[in-house]
């Protein structure tokens, strides 16, 4: 192990369990729901693993998963209550679910520490098991956006009553979103909390959803990649921005709004629209190839050239 | 003036027998009455023609039959049987597919994706992992984009296509299904003569292949060339029912429907 | 009892001031600007600034403050939100970009503010007015508080007749359906746009001067903490509704004070949001929200 | 009069427009014919204004009005009924109206406003209802009644037929042909070539971005290709 | 003496400085720079820029030179954590000198710990901060000489007293919940009621009407300090006229923007610039002709912990984490007079009398008992 490794780990771990985090709230997107339930899972994952390690000894995956359960449990639930819900108008219900964990947390009394929070959850989660769980998630998202899967959450976003019509069962995807986003963002919040050893309400708060939204819409709403480039970006920014000094926070914020308005689609969409032009490079643009030489003939013989043209395709002519 | 009136030689093997039936179906909203008392029955093998006034509630008649709108009164069966309370979602998997009055394509999938979305629900889990490596075609779109011959235009988005040709794909995606039933609310508005007398031609092609079909249509001459029966509506209301033939010469329908210029062409 | 009626309304009416911007930016021009709050802010602290240096009486406070928030506001629409709408396929892909970009920018102020302050709050010790308290007996109310109630108030007033009857209010919504179908009706909408965004900051500005007169001082963190209040306030009426966000600011508020004044006050956010969650789940659309209409 | 001459647009991927040339003169109907794709609508939309047109030169009564705003082209006198009615779904069909009056006078926009529910009686029954909730041929005779509303000098109308029973078909199209007489120029694009044909003066065919024919109505109506094209081979049988 | 007299004898008395040292010695120094509790972390800095000069000048460490690598944490723990983990798996550094928000303190003390890397905070009061040997804390926790506002408040005659407690703060919740209760059981005064406000609260005017209403002899306003002028003036503005007392972090300049309202506002603190003691004038004096200013408490903690860390060093005589580590458990057991004045330590945490700071409508200035 170098020291890059060692002196980095926080940072590494950190741009882990962000992604996570991230994705929490990018499944749900991607589907056309606007749920920030997933920062309210990371807080019952935070606390669900910090409070098992630490008054029962359970081993930390075991806390790690207990929290998931329970988060995806409680997810599931939620999409029943809020199943009327669309738009910003659950955005505002899933907020508040949030910011209600986190005052339970505060009021928790010695179950959750208080204001204070909990401490000392030792375990033997390591950066090694973070990235091995990341990938795996990483993994089975390419997959759900590929092929059959991911063109029915396209669906179900853009046009549900569509996506209805065609065989899709929009209800049964929101739940699922629901649940998945519950899942990951109590595998990030339990992660995080038995690597830092400690959990507080601060950590769970609303700071949180704006963080997860900037690396998500910076990176790319559509995919999990864009969710990785920005967790990647976020995460590791502010050490690059020390250079800056006493004006980080201002450079962060140009970077952030500069982002969001001149890189429409994330820097995922800008790569992808550039691998998109280069691909179409010479296939399309018949315009000034292929049409010319109609063009031509159109002006000698505009009727053979009406005829011919009757309908979009020459092959679907009968 | 030719019609090609080749019903005769449509007889697919169960022509004839009930697919799809309304019963008094009705969709009122508030005081105005969408739809309100229709019987219908789609035959196999048929194409079964709606006509009426802009909003006699031809559409919503559709959007019932195919459970996107709530009924206010009413049954509809499939097969004999009430489907008016099996969740909307699983009438495509048993084989009715539509087409929306206005284009419906998402907008982020270029077309060959968005054709794809018909087929997808007739997948089985192996071809669902197999696509994922590589990224093969069922062979029902294959055919739907040749017979509606979009192949040109498979990589462009839905938002760089001509309306007419985005309307084309639609009839794509609803046929990529392999569907029993059809139904088409307007699939050739915003085309011209030849390009409909195309679609036309393929609809008919369709069912001499056993497709039933539902079509909502305002180009009457394709109508009656098109369909076996027609069902004319006025105010959600059944007006007239019959033979093609029949039905636009009954004078409620020209009074109500077709005006001055189709009765000078029946006339003559 | 009176005085905790009062206490509420007037809460109430902080909400609404800052709120009330923020509506009606989103609620017409389809612009959620998160930035609002800085906004706020920073006309708040450039008005504490000069008052330092000249003593001004309130009445120019509060135009200084509007006219810096305006400003900011018109050259965030110009730089941010213009690009973003213009590129953008449709609003629904806008609104999230809007909102990431509205985040990012508010940092920007916040942060040159917290570095001259240190994140040591201001007020306007300095200025030619002074809060004074009457005490009429069963409540008391200071000078401040009244110019707060009615000021909210009567903008909110103002605004919500602008855009029910007048031409450019209809034209406003029209944008925010389809901008581009909205100028082949002849609708100027870069300018209305700019108008509103205008008017939307210099009542963040307005806002500012007002309840930093109020609070006797705010900090540079003070904007943000107003936002998700705000947020929710506009939620719980209905976007695009003036009566709703006066009602939501107001339902708002009255929750806060009732659970403050019979509770020990450390379950007031649970309470609240609880209950606005609960309102979502039977008004699907907020109080007053409009059914979006989709139809096969 | 508005006259377009030699333009050229452009999208990422493809010329849609390639050197179209056409006029539509007060008074007269010109019908733009052309199959899907062929670069109608584009053609339209960029002379109204909406998207930008790589080359060439749009006038209006002799001024040049290429590259204007689109909102500043309405207030010249100049709108455009777009293809696919769009009309604002959560608005009231009244504010729809009154909105397509936004350059006009109050007092002519009432008028107007008289005029077109007098035309179109169901949008007077609905005039509270959201437009969104209309009929695919309600909302079109909305948008046709829309552009109405601003009492134009020169008026584009991009398949207004579309969707419309015949009756209706025939009252629009006719009501098309009452705005010409009244002295508007009218540029037409209708799928519907039977019924266009009728009603119009000047014909311009385009395929591919380009134009095939442009000549008066009547001598499309005894060009065979042109029928061909638009009509169908049973036109010709006639 | 003074402290840097006296750092310099430390040095002295340990051996030869630097015989047994490097060239120079690395020390991590992880500052909220920038964003909301920069003024904690600017002050901090200014602290240890003097101290750093004066060790300097002092050649406590002998031809040794510290090194002291700042870095930002803008008030984020994940940062914190960051710079913790680089420190300890850099073995050129020998400390760190810690954070001061709770939570990224928290973030950092099992990294510290569990890698054996010495660090000592300044403030970070909440509870769990220090976990085990290789963690100390400079600034003595509230409750620790809160004790000295319970005669100041049986002077005024104080029998009733409302308490206002920002509830997401460990700090405060704990001083609202148990350390003011007990003041109260033990200076003979009741608590007549206690509500609590959220983190980001801006208006108090509820919680004022409720404490004007009941009218007690005393409000305790245990809240952060952007909010304590807020709620002072609303408070006074409510109608309320007894005493008000707060906690340190209404100082640094915080009632400034209160300005006359907030008269007569009282609070213990662990430093004032005003205070008595011999060693912290000392500092005072160094500081203002440094900075031209005077100095806060954030300036003398980090000040005190700047030196702690090197006389540490120069005890040790060496620049191995364990041996330095041990060398501040050593001095930690004799205490020192250091800028707070004269600091004692209860295990690895810092323990002072603390003075009463009163707001005379312009400035923090001590509080003498007796002096009313
Ligand atoms: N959700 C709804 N709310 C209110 N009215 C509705 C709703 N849906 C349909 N309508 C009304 O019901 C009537 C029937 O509409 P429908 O769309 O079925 O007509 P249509 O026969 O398809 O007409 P078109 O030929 O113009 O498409 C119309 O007057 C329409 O305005
Ligand atoms: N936004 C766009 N981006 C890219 N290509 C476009 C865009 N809009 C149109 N096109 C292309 O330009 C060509 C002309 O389109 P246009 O809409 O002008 O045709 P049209 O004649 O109106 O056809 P229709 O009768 O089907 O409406 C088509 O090939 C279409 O694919
Ligand atoms: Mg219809
Ligand atoms: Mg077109």
């Amino acid at each position: 192990m170098n020291t890059w490794w060692l002196s980095n780990q926080i940072l590494i771990q950190s741009t882990f369990i962000s992604l996570l985090l991230a994705l929490s709230i990018q499944v749900p997107l991607r589907a056309g729901v606007f749920s920030f339930a997933g920062v309210g899972s990371y807080a019952i994952g935070a606390y669900t693993a910090a409070i098992l390690t630490i008054r029962y000894q359970v081993p930390g995956i075991v806390a790690i998963g207990a929290g998931v359960l329970l988060a995806a449990v409680v997810g599931y639930l939620l999409a029943l209550l809020v199943a009327r819900l669309a738009g910003l108008y659950l955005g505002m219900a899933t907020i508040s679910f949030a910011l209600l964990l986190g005052v339970l947390a505060t009021n928790g009394g010695d179950l959750t520490g208080g204001a204070t929070g909990l401490y000392g959850a030792i375990s033997t989660v390591t950066t090694e098991h973070v990235i091995a769980v990341a990938v795996v998630v990483m993994v089975l998202l390419a997959a759900s956006e590929r092929g059959a899967f991911g063109r029915k959450v396209d669906a179900v976003r853009e046009d549900p009553q569509l996506a209805v019509s065609l065989g899709v069962n929009v209800i049964g995807v929101r739940r699922m979103v629901f649940v998945v986003s519950g899942a990951l963002g109590a595998c990030a919040g339990g992660m995080n909390s038995l690597l830092r050893t400690t959990v507080s309400p601060e950590t769970v708060g609303f700071h949180l959803v704006v963080t997860a939204l900037t690396m998500i819409i910076i990176g790319g709403a559509l995919s999990w990649a864009g969710a990785a480039i920005g967790a990647v970006i976020f995460t590791w920014l502010p050490s690059l921005l020390h250079t800056v000094g006493e004006w980080q926070l201002l450079v962060y914020g140009l970077l952030v709004a500069f982002a969001a308005v001149y890189v429409p689609n994330g820097l995922l969409g800008l790569l992808q629209t550039g691998w998109r032009r280069l691909q179409r490079r010479g296939r399309r643009i018949p315009a000034e190839g292929a049409a010319a030489g109609t063009s031509v003939t159109a002006a000698q013989d505009p009727e053979q050239e009406l005829a011919a043209l009757g309908g979009p395709t020459g092959e679907a002519r009968p | 003036m030719t019609t090609t009136q080749d019903r005769g030689a449509s007889a697919a093997p169960a022509a004839g027998t009930t697919v799809l039936e309304t019963v008094d179906v009705a969709v009122h909203y508030g005081g105005i009455k969408a739809v309100d008392g229709i019987d219908m029955k789609l035959e196999t093998g048929r194409i079964l023609g709606i006509l009426g006034p802009n909003g006699s509630g031809k559409s919503t008649l559709l959007g019932a039959i195919t459970r996107l709108v709530p009924l206010t009164r009413g049954r509809v069966l499939l097969d004999g049987e009430d489907y008016g309370r099996t969740p909307p979602s699983k009438l495509a998997h048993r084989g009715i597919a539509r087409t929306f009055q206005t284009v419906r394509l998402l907008p982020d999938l270029p077309v060959l994706g968005n054709i794809q979305l018909g087929a997808d629900l007739r997948l089985n889990r192996a071809t669902r992992w197999r696509e994922l490596v590589r990224r093969s075609v069922p062979e029902s779109v294959t055919e739907a984009i040749e017979r509606t011959g979009v192949g040109d235009v498979l990589d462009l988005l839905p938002g760089e296509l001509s309306y007419g040709t985005a309307r084309r794909v639609e009839i794509a995606r609803a046929l990529a299904s392999r569907p029993r039933v059809l139904m088409l609310d307007e699939p050739t508005a915003g085309m011209n003569q030849p390009e409909r007398l195309e679609v036309a031609d393929l609809l008919r092609k369709l069912r001499d292949e056993g497709l039933t079909q539902l079509l909502v249509e305002h180009d009457v001459q394709m109508m009656v060339d098109t369909c076996d029966r027609l069902l004319a509506m006025n105010q959600g209301k059944h007006v007239a029912e019959g033979a093609p033939a029949d039905v636009v010469r009954d004078p409620a329908v020209q009074e109500a429907y077709l005006g001055k210029r189709w009765n000078r062409a029946a006339d003559q | 009892m009176a005085q905790d009626v009062l206490n509420a309304l007037t809460l109430g009416s902080l909400y609404l001031l800052f709120a009330l911007g923020m509506s009606l930016a989103w609620g017409t021009i389809g612009i959620l600007n998160f930035a609002h709050g800085s906004i706020f802010m920073f006309a708040a602290f450039s008005a504490h600034l000069i008052v330092r240096e000249v003593s001004l009486p309130i009445p120019a406070m509060i135009l200084l403050g509007a006219l810096v928030g305006a400003a900011l506001s018109v050259l965030l629409q110009v730089l941010a939100f213009e690009p973003i709408q213009r590129r953008a396929k449709d609003h629904r892909k806008a609104e999230l970009q809007i909102l990431v970009g509205g985040i990012g920018i508010a940092i920007i102020p916040l942060a040159i503010a917290q570095r001259i302050t240190k994140s040591v709050p201001f007020g306007y010790s300095n200025g030619a007015f002074s809060v004074s308290t009457y005490d009429l007996g069963f409540v008391r109310v200071s000078n401040i508080q009244l110019l707060i109630l009615v000021t909210a108030l009567g903008l909110a007033g103002l605004i919500g007749w602008w855009l029910r009857a007048a031409r450019p209010g209809l034209a406003l919504r029209a944008i925010g359906v389809d901008s581009e179908v909205a100028t082949m009706m002849g609708v100027d909408r870069r300018r209305l746009a700019l108008l509103t965004m205008a008017v939307a900051g210099g009542l963040a500005g307005l806002a500012g001067v007002l309840l930093t007169y109020y609070l006797g001082s705010i900090a540079p963190e003070t904007g943000d903490a107003f936002l998700l209040k705000a947020f929710a306030a506009i939620i719980l009426g209905g976007v695009g509704s003036i009566l709703g966000v006066v009602v939501g600011a107001m339902v708002l508020a009255g929750i806060e004070t009732v659970v403050l004044v019979t509770t020990d006050g450390s379950w007031t956010p649970a309470i609240a949001f609880g209950l606005i969650f609960l309102m979502l789940l039977v008004r699907p659309n907020g109080l007053f929200g409009r059914q979006e209409v989709r139809r096969t | 009069m508005l006259q377009i001459s030699d333009l050229h647009v452009r999208y990422a991927t493809a010329e849609a427009v390639r050197g179209v040339s056409l006029s539509a003169t007060p008074g007269r109907v010109t019908l733009v014919l052309g199959a899907n794709g062929a670069g109608k609508s584009s053609t339209l939309r960029a002379a109204a204004g909406l998207v930008k047109a790589h080359a060439g030169r749009v006038e209006l009564d002799g001024a040049d009005i290429t590259g204007l705003a689109p909102h500043k082209i309405v207030r010249r006198g100049m709108v455009l009924v777009p293809e696919g009615r769009r009309v604002f779904a959560p608005l009231t069909v009244e504010e729809n109206l009154v909105l397509g009056g936004y350059t006009a006078k109050r007092d002519a926009a009432d008028r107007v406003l008289r005029r077109v529910y007098e035309m179109f009686p169901i949008l007077e029954q609905r005039r509270a209802g959201q437009a969104g909730l209309l009929s695919g041929g309600e909302q079109q005779m909305l948008a046709f009644g829309r552009a109405l509303m601003s009492s134009p000098r020169a008026i584009m109308l991009d398949e207004p037929s579309m969707g419309l029973a015949p009756t209706m078909v025939e009252s629009v199209l006719g009501a098309v042909r009452d705005m010409a007489e009244s002295g508007i120029a009218v540029l037409l694009v209708e799928q519907n070539a039977d019924m266009g044909l009728e009603i119009a003066d000047d014909v311009v065919a385009m395929a591919r971005g380009e134009v095939v024919f442009s000549g008066p109505a009547s001598q499309a109506r005894s060009n065979a290709s042109v029928l061909r094209a638009f009509l169908g081979e049973a036109a010709l049988v006639e | 003496g003074s402290p840097s007299s006296g750092g310099g004898g430390g040095g002295g008395d340990g051996g030869g400085g630097g015989e047994g040292l490097p060239d120079t010695i690395k020390i991590m120094n992880i500052r909220a720079l920038t964003g909301p509790v920069s003024f904690a972390g600017l002050a901090a800095q200014q602290g240890i820029d003097l101290a750093l000069a004066e060790i300097e000048e002092d050649g406590l460490l002998g031809d040794s030179t510290l090194e002291v690598d700042s870095r930002d944490s803008a008030a984020s723990a994940q940062e914190a954590a960051s710079f913790a983990s680089q420190a300890a798996a850099d073995t050129s550094f020998t400390a760190i000198i810690g954070p001061e928000a709770s939570a990224q303190a928290l973030a950092v003390s099992p990294i510290a710990q569990g890698q054996g890397i010495p660090v000592v905070y300044v403030q970070a009061g909440s509870e769990g901060v220090l976990t085990g040997d290789f963690t100390f804390r400079m600034t003595p926790p509230a409750e620790s000489y809160f004790e000295i506002v319970g005669d100041y408040l049986e002077q005024q005659g104080v029998a009733t007293a409302s308490v206002l407690i920002n509830t997401g703060n460990p700090t405060l919740v704990q001083l609202g919940e148990d350390t003011i209760p007990a003041l109260g059981e033990a200076h003979g005064f009741e608590i007549v009621s206690s509500s609590g406000v959220e983190t980001t609260a801006q208006d108090f005017t509820s919680q004022a009407s409720s404490i004007a209403g009941a009218a007690p002899d005393a409000a305790f306003l245990m809240v952060q300090g952007p909010q304590a002028p807020v709620a002072i003036t609303q408070l006074r503005q409510a109608g309320f006229d007894g005493e008000i007392i707060g906690m340190s972090a209404m100082g640094a300049g915080n009632l400034q923007s209160a300005g006359q309202t907030a008269e007569g506002a009282v609070w213990p603190a662990n430093f004032n610039a005003g205070q008595s003691d011999e060693s912290s004038q000392t500092f005072v004096e160094a500081f203002q002709a440094e900075y031209g200013e005077e100095p806060t408490n954030y300036s003398a903690e980090a000040y005190d912990a700047m030196w702690f860390l090197a006389r540490a060093i120069a005890e040790a005589d060496s620049a191995d984490r364990g041996a330095v580590q041990q060398a501040m458990a050593d001095l930690a057991a004799e205490g020192f007079d250091g800028a707070q004045g004269s600091v004692t330590f209860e295990g690895n945490d810092a323990r002072v009398s603390g003075v009463l700071v009163r707001w005379d409508g312009a400035a923090e200035v001590p509080f003498e008992l007796g002096e009313n």
